[in-house]
């Protein structure tokens, strides 16, 4: 009955991420979407570009998905991020979890996203009007 | 052997694939390859940070290279 | 530019949420929904009835958003709620809001249901085969 | 004074709005009309707990009744 959804895509669809989700044992739903946002720092951001290493990239979303089962009582998962240029307000990432009550999908949700930032082999690149930057690339 | 490259260490080097041919034998471990990248091309020391993935896993320091492995560079990642 | 979307609806639409919280300046979106799960303490629930007071509930959830504005800088945010008779798996609430880094709106989307469930006044009655509860009515 | 009953309120009392006619001239407050509501249907004590609103906003104990008052009672709530 378990079912983990992970995917890296060219375009993100978030309308389907609550069938995706629901679960006739789950009281509780949560998503986090992450989209391109025009100010970074004050500079106007035009688009981002994502680059994934994908074999490993859905290896690694695989462990953090099977850590997320393993620590919180779980139903479905959906992890899923976009490669490409994307502009602004356009989906990058959307990651969710259901579970009987909402504290654990809202704990399993946030864990989810933190895990992938700081793991999966996505890269961002901020592309502005005048240059591109590699993010956290240099310290 | 071939290192797959992505990010800014794709920038770096100009290329998405490295190919070490004769320098191959002294690169016996992870430690030995991020000496050598770090030493043919400056800006690696420059990153906040790299990492080398060996067959699409991180790998320590310590973890041998084999002809037949897929290796590649890990700079920092920024997804999401 | 700040929008909030308060609503008491007969059916929820789970998916016009990400366009009604996504915004230029938002980077993270995170969403909340509620659904009917089929067991209660090991009773098969046939379905939730849902009853309002309309006007004060939607007075409060009013309340409860620009609360969670003075808490948090947040760009949008949606609270909508369903009443009447909802079977398994449908969803009877959802909430989010979206913001410039991912903390906020997960703690902004917290807060929101956990408020919503301890304040709005909307009465959940559970359907079994042979029995009807208004839960959290007796201690 | 018209008293708007919701959830299990409704069940006890049996219809969705109580019409208090002669008694009004007692209900001066939210706690004195508890207090009634108490007394006449003993089922409201069994309650975890229940509020009353006035123009749909929750009113404690001392806050006074007038004739145009909206008036509810609030079982314990249960949304989402």
């Amino acid at each position: 009955m378990k079912k983990i959804i992970i995917e890296i895509v060219d375009t993100i669809d978030t309308s389907r991420v609550y069938s995706e989700l629901s679960h006739a044992q789950s009281g509780g739903i949560c998503v986090f979407i992450g989209s391109v946002r025009e100010f970074t720092n004050k500079e106007a951001v035009v688009a981002l570009e994502f680059e994934t290493y994908k074999t490993m990239a859905l290896k690694e979303m695989r462990k953090i998905a099977d850590e997320a089962f393993s620590k919180w009582d779980l139903n479905k998962l959906v992890l899923r991020h976009a490669t490409g240029i994307k502009k602004v307000e356009e989906p990058v990432v959307i990651v969710g979890a259901s579970s009987a009550h909402r504290s654990e999908c809202f704990e399993a949700c946030r864990f989810l996203i933190d895990t992938l930032k700081d793991r999966v082999p996505i890269w961002k690149k901020e592309i502005f009007r005048n240059k591109t930057v590699w993010v956290s690339a240099h310290p | 052997m071939d290192v797959l490259l992505f990010g800014i260490a794709k920038d770096i080097v100009g290329e998405s694939r490295l190919r070490l041919e004769g320098e191959h034998e002294d690169l016996l471990s992870v430690g030995q390859l991020k000496r050598f990248l770090k030493r043919k091309f400056p800006e690696f020391s420059n990153l906040s940070s790299f990492a080398v993935a060996v067959n699409s896993e991180y790998a320590e320091d310590d973890v041998p290279l084999g002809r037949n492995d897929e290796i590649a560079i890990i700079p920092p990642v920024s997804g999401g």
